[in-house]
């Protein structure tokens, strides 16, 4: 679908919603009331909304159709007329996803119609984490909610504590408000999905305050360094698209890829070539490649470096590093000479697998960009979009807020699965006298929560929300067009409403004066509306954001240099021989898409696994431990074990053990339940300035359970050719 | 399985108890086409039934002695849909993704799948909808005959 | 190749031949395509007791093969539908003509013609056909998602990826009702609309000007099992070197 | 009228019906009855048959019928299948050939029936009640010839002869 | 050929057959129990599967056929036992043939009507099956002549029809004699069945003529519905399906089967029904060096069948070639070879080992080695499709098709009992009447 008809489809369905608090009985008709706007059947309607499922912030169109639903009304059973949601697809007009959406994004829908959404408000019964609720009423709910929150504030504000998800927009700067009227400290995020270590980089960098852009589609050679950008890292869908356009969007001119990551990511398998690093040797690889560059005279910008950094680029040893990477110096250097040789070269970094030593890492990579002088331009490194900067929730470590925390609200976020559980998450939940989930769906955290006041869905709420990374200023606004389907209550209004309880001043801020901050003159907020938001033209945008690089290049942060400190892990080699990488999976990114039933069939890309993620060995260690394809395999870390199926895995680096985030939910729903949570049984090892949680500084012994073939695979076989030939 | 026989065994028994005995041939009489109701027959899929509004842009007025009106106007001021029974349609086992639209742009009377509406009163199933029907009327006019042009 | 491909044909029965090219060179394996497929095809979701079973329906898949070994080691992508021969061997040997080959090329299953032989299972040879074991089922409410244009397949018959005929019947439908002829591009099967590397393209391959025709043209151009003679009209662009 | 003789040997029976020829006897009048077949000389008794080619004509109609009838129906409903032709004797051929049998087996069927005169039985000619071992054979004749043919069943060696009425 | 006298009268024959058919001993009225509740069980585990779907059954993508295609063809293949053996022992005028001919095409009725259900159980949609059927519809569609399905269904008709004319025809003699000697609801049968069978000369000429053509096109169509049967499998665009031996192969390897069915049903009659003067051991000799001569033909076509695949060495073959010989499949594929040649050779070729107790051996092994080797062209092919990816993760039968399959064994059993119970299981008139070599 084309921008055409796109506005043809627009013209035809009218604003408004499209209600149907009408019924009839299952056997005979009863009334229906007459709706202000006729449902035809077979008549599609697309209207624009915000794709929720993960905080890149892809504007999407929605297709609703005509459909009928069977509910429960005082014991008798009615059909129910209402305007159902068919299909999700991508807005054509938003510059990051154009009209297309990843997997998960199109999934959304299950979300939404999840049967293990939550009906309505609920208060907990049983003991914390035992998921043990009964419904109760709005009424009641905030009344308990705002008077239990009265008592904190009365004592001590800051002992509040607001978790939410990432995502700026107009929900964020509600949430801020609110904490701000009640006196308490702003609202905080740690999500993995949040890339903390890429924007701090960023900021020691280019002075950008949020994530960089990356022009891939204009660039002719990409290194890629640590990032999954294709898999599950910051934007999928923008850099697919980017990806594709590289490759054989121009006529003459094809893009080459190199990949240099610790696990043969979806990326790495795009990629023209993968460089396997050894986990945490980011640092070193970036360093040579940038001493290289130097010393080849390849670099075009060597003055913007400052001192310290180039020192530390000065000081690396390619040799050494090769080593320290696990590759052959003669690559190394062919890699460096190939990056600087290019016209248009690019690096992509990022930490999809965080370790210790990673914001180094992502720094020395940033001003690789910088070396090769391609910041701000077409094929290189752009300013984020602006407003991603202000209304979001600052990064922190989730611990000590937990540890201070008399009374918690959770929002888009599950700490409970998210973080180890040596970190002791659950206790310390446990611990909070009152604590108040908004999620829709009752997960692993909601569990330990006192009171449930389910939000609504993203597709039947309002909100306006900046893309995370768009090649101009950006923003999805959506606003409602499906009544909700239950009994739930969009977090800004449950807010308000325990404020007035509470007799505080707070009225949550609209999403167009949220969004206008970055729409152009004369914009008519009607089409914005109509369209699913604004999306300007790259460049196009005057935001504080996008100044040049030098004038940040001796800002404080960058002057301390490089810390060329290698990664450190926890579990000595001895006992623990293996390295151990979870990874934000493509299908369940953190774990949160695992209660779509589409994700979960989904044939994983890497192993075709369904139902079920298994561990990722390379075929070394498999022969060595005599583990063969689908054996059940425990993975012991000094901090506990897990079990699950493993996958030999053909392109694995020897002494690496992979596996994706999205198993093992205690709770979470009927889907989410199978499998296990890598991130269990990781140690509580935080990266020192950020304090963003290092998913790859755990060592792992491998031990094989049994023969139990629990791994569900579409496709067992992996290879071309059969096994078979003259024998 | 084949449940078309019992589909249509209940839509027998649905025809006896239509809300209101619309009478079809009063009001063509009064030059009303089927059009100026069942609206959506010329350009959508269904042609649809017409909601209370549309009938109360008339019986505001007209003949509101009558005893359906008078029932209409309750309905109407019940601001409550008039439950009308299908008499028309395919079971959903037969997968026939059927469309007005495209029939009436080639022509196709009403009264070939409809029956003569003007002589009766209540709406009954005047025609038998079967693939024999539909094809065979294909055939004459030289539509596509393509299984997949309704089945899919 | 495309030119011969073209020339290879019979007189052409209708105006259109729909047709499609994929782009592994654009490619990713990321699956969008699949479950866009799931969202417009009311596929059904199994469990993991029948996934096991190898009972789950996918009518696009994304097969991946390995190349080499570590760490010289390449992985090879490619989406998998069904490949709407021109030739299909799973056609001639149904015997109640429950799938056939209609006049724009494609290659149609009536559902309610199928009475479960799965004959043109066994014999087609990109096994892009499934067959409900079982009465589909969701958990209340995921069939509100239900997309209505398309029939929920009932137990016992076969199914395959249809290149979303609803769409296409649905385009020419408008098409004919503002009296204008289709626009290449105009038609997009739900996998080729969701692509993000944009790797998919549709359209009708009896229009030499057609995207697609162009890159079926292409010299990248090849054909899945071409030995076989089936004549597919999906065309694979293949990765450039 | 029709007179009963039984024989014990198919040699005594075969000079019986030479002499009943000689006297000028019409094969058709003769009927042997046997609980085996008898092989009685060859030009004997025969028993003319068009059994084989009815057979071949049964096999030939239903076969060309089975043609016309697939070529209509293909043609009736006209579906493309694998690119095949509408019609082809190679994609039906093995259809047309089993109904081909399917006919020939038929027609030899009906033949025998026929032939053998299970269809066209006269009820009221009399059958003897089959003893094992034992030669029937009943000869039709005029009442007039009665005696004289019996005379000559005696001479041939029949061990017993009786006179039969037709059958109310 | 001359008949002297000396074979006439012995009514000995006709007092052995008819006393098995006037009393019933307690062993009978066992059997016919166990196998008829054994068949019963079938019939439900059969309404079970329609009823839940036919996913309770191991099928599975990309291997949609399964145990019932395989049970099909082993029928069908076993049914080749009874007509064409005695056709051919007609038309060569094999003398021996007297005891067998009847028993034979007994055999071959009741695997049709067997081996004819299996398709049907096998669809996803059994209730439809009368689409398959050329009659006028509302639909004004037509079945696809075209489909190999279509043409099984025609040979198969053609066939029962046959194969039933021709176990009935010779078998009007001996009911009309029954019809003759008993009374009550047996004898009313035997008399309409006998179609008032005189025994004049004109029947006997007539029964003579048909029975020589019958012989003759009950053997063509028997070598076609085979042939088809194989080329339900050899028109499929399938690795090592798609091979021009399939025909001759199936055809060669049912009469192979169907012998060693005849050789078992005749050793279990002599016992059973102590006929031990009639069936004697010649004619075990006899068809065991039938059996041992197609054994020999068997392995000749099976390795033609493998070498090629072998030597030609194409990926999609080879992966199921693999698989068979020393994959998944391999435990099978030997079993198969040791039955179906290693057995029969041994215990048949050599001279002194071969007894009816050593043919009868061979003949069980024989089609355990038959059974085995269907499924070896069923499974195996179906689970190595062209694409590697789609490589199933292998089929295992469940309960329920097992339950069937065996269910139609005891089936074959039942109607056979029934059989032997109703109609004389030797043919009295030929035995009388074809003299002794």
């Amino acid at each position: 679908m084309d921008r055409r008809d796109f506005f043809k489809i627009f013209s035809t369905a009218s604003a408004g919603l499209m209600t149907g608090a009408c019924g009839k009985k299952l056997d005979t008709y009863i009334p229906l009331l007459v709706p202000d706007q006729e449902i035809v059947p077979g008549a599609e309607q697309w209207y624009p909304a915000l794709c929720g499922e993960c905080p890149s912030g892809c504007g999407v169109i929605v297709r609703v159709m005509e459909s009928e639903r069977v509910i429960e009304r005082n014991g008798e059973k009615f059909r129910q007329k209402i305007a159902a949601v068919k299909k999700i697809e991508g807005n054509p007009l938003d510059t990051v996803s154009g009209g297309r959406l990843c997997a998960r994004g199109q999934a959304g829908v299950q979300s939404l119609y999840n049967p293990d959404r939550l009906r309505g408000p609920m208060h907990r019964k049983g003991p914390r984490g035992q998921a043990d609720f009964i419904a109760t009423s709005w009424d009641e709910a905030i009344a308990v909610a705002a008077e239990k929150l009265d008592r904190v504030r009365q004592e001590n504000p800051s002992q509040i504590v607001f978790l939410t998800g990432p995502q700026p927009g107009a929900r964020a700067l509600a949430i801020a408000q609110f904490l701000d009227a009640l006196g308490a400290p702003p609202p905080a995020c740690f999500e993995l999905v949040d890339f903390p270590l890429e924007r701090k980089a960023a900021e020691q960098v280019y002075g950008w305050v949020g994530l960089p852009v990356y022009d891939l589609s204009n660039a002719r050679y990409a290194l890629g360094i640590g990032a999954d950008f294709l898999g599950g890292w910051t934007s999928p869908v923008f850099y697919a698209r980017q990806f594709g356009h590289f490759r054989q969007g121009r006529s003459a001119v094809r893009g080459r890829l190199v990949q240099a990551q610790s696990r043969f990511s979806i990326t790495a398998q795009s990629a023209d070539e993968w460089a396997p690093l050894l986990p945490g040797s980011e640092l070193p690889f970036a360093l040579a490649i940038g001493h290289l560059l130097l010393s080849e005279k390849m670099a075009r910008q060597p003055e913007a470096l400052p001192d310290p950094v180039r020192q530390a680029f000065d000081s690396a040893d390619p040799a050494s590093a090769a080593r320290a990477c696990g590759l052959d110096e003669r690559r190394l250097r062919r890699l460096a000479r190939e990056l600087g040789e290019s016209e248009a070269p690019l690096v992509i970094s990022g930490a999809s697998t965080p370790q210790t030593n990673s914001l180094a890492a992502l720094v020395a990579a940033a001003y690789l960009n910088v070396l090769l002088g391609n910041v701000g331009r077409p094929g290189g490194v752009w300013p984020p979009p602006p407003g991603t900067a202000e209304n979001r929730a600052a990064f922190s470590n989730a611990l000590s807020l937990l540890e201070r925390a008399q009374y918690l609200f959770l929002d888009g976020s599950n700490p409970v699965y998210t973080l180890p559980a040596s970190a002791g998450v659950a206790e310390k939940l446990g611990r909070i006298p009152t604590s108040v989930s908004f999620s829709p769906f009752l997960d692993d955290s909601a569990a330990y929560v006192d009171l449930l006041l389910p939000d609504h869905h993203p597709l039947e709420g309002s909100n306006a929300v900046f893309p995370m990374v768009a090649p101009g200023p950006a923003v999805v606004v959506t606003t409602q067009f499906v009544q909700p389907l239950y009994d739930t209550r969009a977090t800004e209004q449950v807010l308000a409403a325990i404020a007035a309880k509470m007799g505080l001043s707070f009225q949550p801020v609209p999403a167009r004066s949220v969004a206008e901050r970055i729409l152009p003159e004369g914009q008519p907020w009607d089409e914005v509306v109509e369209q699913g938001g604004f999306w300007g033209e790259p460049g196009s945008d005057s935001s504080p954001g996008s100044r040049p690089a030098r004038s940040r290049a001796s800002s404080p942060a960058a002057s301390s240099g490089i810390d060329g400190a290698p990664a450190a892990f926890s579990g000595e080699a001895a006992q623990f021989p293996l390295y151990f990488q979870p990874y934000l999976s493509l299908q369940f990114q953190d774990g949160r898409g695992a209660n779509l039933p589409w994700m979960q069939e989904l044939p994983d890309p890497v192993s075709s696994a369904m139902w079920g993620l298994p561990v990722e060995i390379d075929t070394r260690t498999a022969a060595a431990l005599g583990i063969r394809n689908g054996d059940l395999v425990r993975v012991e870390s000094p901090h506990g074990h897990i079990d699950a199926p493993a996958y030999v895995h053909p392109a694995a680096i020897p002494g690496v053990v992979s596996m994706a985030i999205g198993g093992g939910h205690k709770h979470y729903g009927r889907y989410a339940g199978r499998g296990a949570n890598p991130l269990s049984i990781l140690a509580p090892v935080w990266e020192k300035t950020t304090g963003a949680l290092a998913l790859g500084a755990t060592r792992v012994r491998l031990s094989k359970l049994g023969p139990e073939r629990q791994l569900i695979q579409f496709s067992a076989n992996d290879r071309e050719q059969g096994p078979w030939g003259y024998r | 399985m084949n449940y078309r026989w019992l589909i249509s065994l209940c839509a027998a028994a649905a025809l006896a108890e239509q809300p209101i005995l619309f009478p079809h041939n009063r009001h063509m009489a009064l030059g009303l086409a089927c059009l100026d109701c069942h609206s959506g027959a010329d350009e959508r899929a269904a042609a649809g039934i017409p909601s209370v509004n549309k009938c109360m842009l008339c019986h505001d007025k007209l003949a509101t002695d009558k005893p359906g009106v008078k029932k209409l106007r309750e309905y109407a001021a019940r601001k409550v849909e008039i439950p009308w029974e299908r008499v028309y349609g395919f079971s959903p086992e037969a997968l026939v993704k059927f469309r007005h639209a495209p029939h009436y742009r080639s022509k196709i009377d009403c009264t070939t799948c409809h029956g003569d509406v003007a002589k009766s009163t209540v709406a009954v199933l005047a025609v038998k909808h079967n693939m024999g029907t539909c094809i065979t009327c294909h055939r004459q006019h030289g539509a596509s005959q393509d299984c997949a042009t309704c089945h899919y | 190749m495309g030119v011969q491909i073209m020339a290879e044909q019979p007189a052409p029965t209708a105006s259109h031949r729909w047709g499609m090219a994929i782009d592994l060179d654009r490619c990713t394996g990321c699956e969008a395509c699949v479950v866009a497929c799931h969202a417009e095809n009311n596929l059904p979701v199994w469990n993991p007791t029948e996934a096991a079973r190898g009972r789950t329906v996918h009518w696009i898949r994304v097969d991946r093969y390995y190349e080499g070994e570590f760490p010289d080691i390449k992985v090879k992508y490619m989406p998998v539908l069904c490949q709407q021969c021109d030739e299909a061997p799973c056609e001639p040997v149904c015997p109640v003509y429950a799938t056939y080959r209609n006049p724009e090329g494609l290659n149609v299953q009536v559902y309610n013609r199928c009475v479960g032989t799965r004959y043109c299972g066994n014999n087609c040879p990109y096994s892009v056909r499934f067959f409900n074991f079982f009465p589909p089922q969701w958990d209340a409410p995921l069939e509100l998602q239900h997309n209505p244009d398309v029939a929920v397949r009932m137990v016992g018959v076969m199914e395959k990826c249809t290149f979303c005929i609803q769409r296409i019947q649905r385009a020419k439908l408008d098409a004919a009702a503002d009296g204008r002829p289709l626009a290449d591009g105009e038609i997009k099967p739900a996998c080729v609309q969701s692509c993000p590397a944009e790797a998919m393209v549709f359209g009708d391959l009896n229009d030499p000007e057609s995207k697609v025709s162009r890159l079926a043209a292409s010299g990248r151009a090849t054909r899945l099992l071409e030995d076989l003679g089936t004549k597919p009209k999906v065309f694979y662009l293949q990765r450039a070197k | 009228m029709y007179l009963m003789s039984e024989f014990s040997d198919q040699f005594t029976l075969a000079g019986a019906i030479q002499a009943l020829k000689l006297r000028g006897a019409d094969a058709a009048d003769l009927d042997v009855f046997s609980t085996e077949p008898v092989d009685l000389p060859a030009g004997l008794l025969d028993r003319p048959s068009r059994m084989s080619l009815l057979t071949v004509c049964g096999g030939a109609g239903i076969g060309l019928l089975s043609v016309f009838f697939v070529y209509w129906t293909q043609h009736n409903y006209e579906i493309v299948t694998g690119g095949m032709p509408y019609f082809s004797p190679w994609a039906t051929g093995v259809i047309h050939f089993e109904l081909t049998m399917l006919g020939a087996v038929a027609g030899c069927f009906l033949t025998f029936l026929w032939e053998s005169g299970i269809l066209r039985r006269d009820k009221r000619a009399p059958v003897p009640k089959l003893a094992s071992g034992v030669l029937y054979l009943r000869v039709r004749c005029e009442p007039s010839q009665m005696l004289a043919t019996g005379e000559c069943l005696y001479q041939a060696g029949a061990s017993k002869v009786e006179k039969l009425e037709e059958r109310a | 050929m001359a008949t002297t006298l000396r074979t006439l009268p012995h009514d000995q024959i006709q007092e052995d057959t008819w006393r098995t058919l006037r009393n019933t001993s307690p062993q009978y009225v066992t059997a016919v129990l166990l196998t008829g509740s054994v068949t019963a069980w079938g019939l439900i585990c059969w309404a079970y599967q329609i009823s839940k779907g036919l996913g309770v059954v191991g099928k599975t993508r990309p291997t949609m056929w399964a145990l019932y295609i395989l049970n099909f063809v082993f029928w069908i293949g076993i049914s080749h036992a009874g007509t064409l053996i005695s056709a051919i022992l007609r038309l060569t005028h094999a003398a021996w043939r007297k005891p067998v001919t009847r028993a034979a095409e007994a055999i071959t009725v009741f695997c049709l009507m067997i081996g004819g259900l299996f398709p049907i159980i096998h669809l996803g949609r059994p209730w439809l099956f009368y689409w398959l059927i050329p009659y006028p519809n509302s639909r004004l569609i037509w079945p696809n002549f075209r489909s190999p399905l279509l043409w099984d269904l025609t040979a198969i008709l053609t066939y029962l029809t046959g194969s039933m004319l021709f176990l009935y025809l010779p078998m009007i003699p001996d009911l009309g004699q029954l019809g003759l000697h008993t009374g009550g609801a047996r004898g009313l049968l035997y008399r309409t069945l006998s179609l008032g069978w005189t025994g004049s000369d004109r029947e006997w000429h007539a029964l003579e003529r048909a029975m020589k053509l019958m012989a003759g096109m009950i053997l063509a169509v028997a070598v076609s519905v085979h042939t088809v049967v194989a080329w339900d499998f050899a028109m499929a665009l399938a690795p090592m399906w798609h091979s021009t031996i399939f025909g001759p192969y199936f055809v060669v390897g049912a009469i192979f089967s169907g012998i060693a069915a005849l050789l078992l049903i005749m050793a279990v009659i002599r016992k059973t029904m102590g006929l031990e003067a009639y069936i004697q051991p010649r004619h075990f000799e006899n068809l065991a060096k039938l059996l041992f001569l197609m054994s020999l033909l068997w392995a000749y076509f099976t390795v033609a069948e493998n070498l090629t695949v072998w030597y030609g060495n194409q990926p999609h073959e080879m992966a199921v070639f693999g698989a068979r010989v020393r994959g998944r499949y391999a435990p099978f594929f030997w079993s198969m070879v040791i039955c179906n040649f290693i057995v029969p050779c041994v215990l048949l070729g050599i001279r002194r080992l071969r007894s009816i107790k050593t043919a009868v051996i061979s003949a069980v092994c024989v089609l355990a080695g038959m059974w085995l080797e269907r499924f070896l062209i069923v499974i195996p092919t179906l689970s190595f499709p062209p694409l590697p990816s789609a490589w199933g993760t292998g089929y295992n039968a469940t309960w329920v098709e097992i339950s069937i399959a065996i269910s139609t064994f005891a089936a074959m059993a039942l109607l056979y009992l029934i059989f032997a119970k109703l109609f004389p299981i030797i043919a009295i008139w030929e035995y009388k009447y074809v003299p002794d070599e």
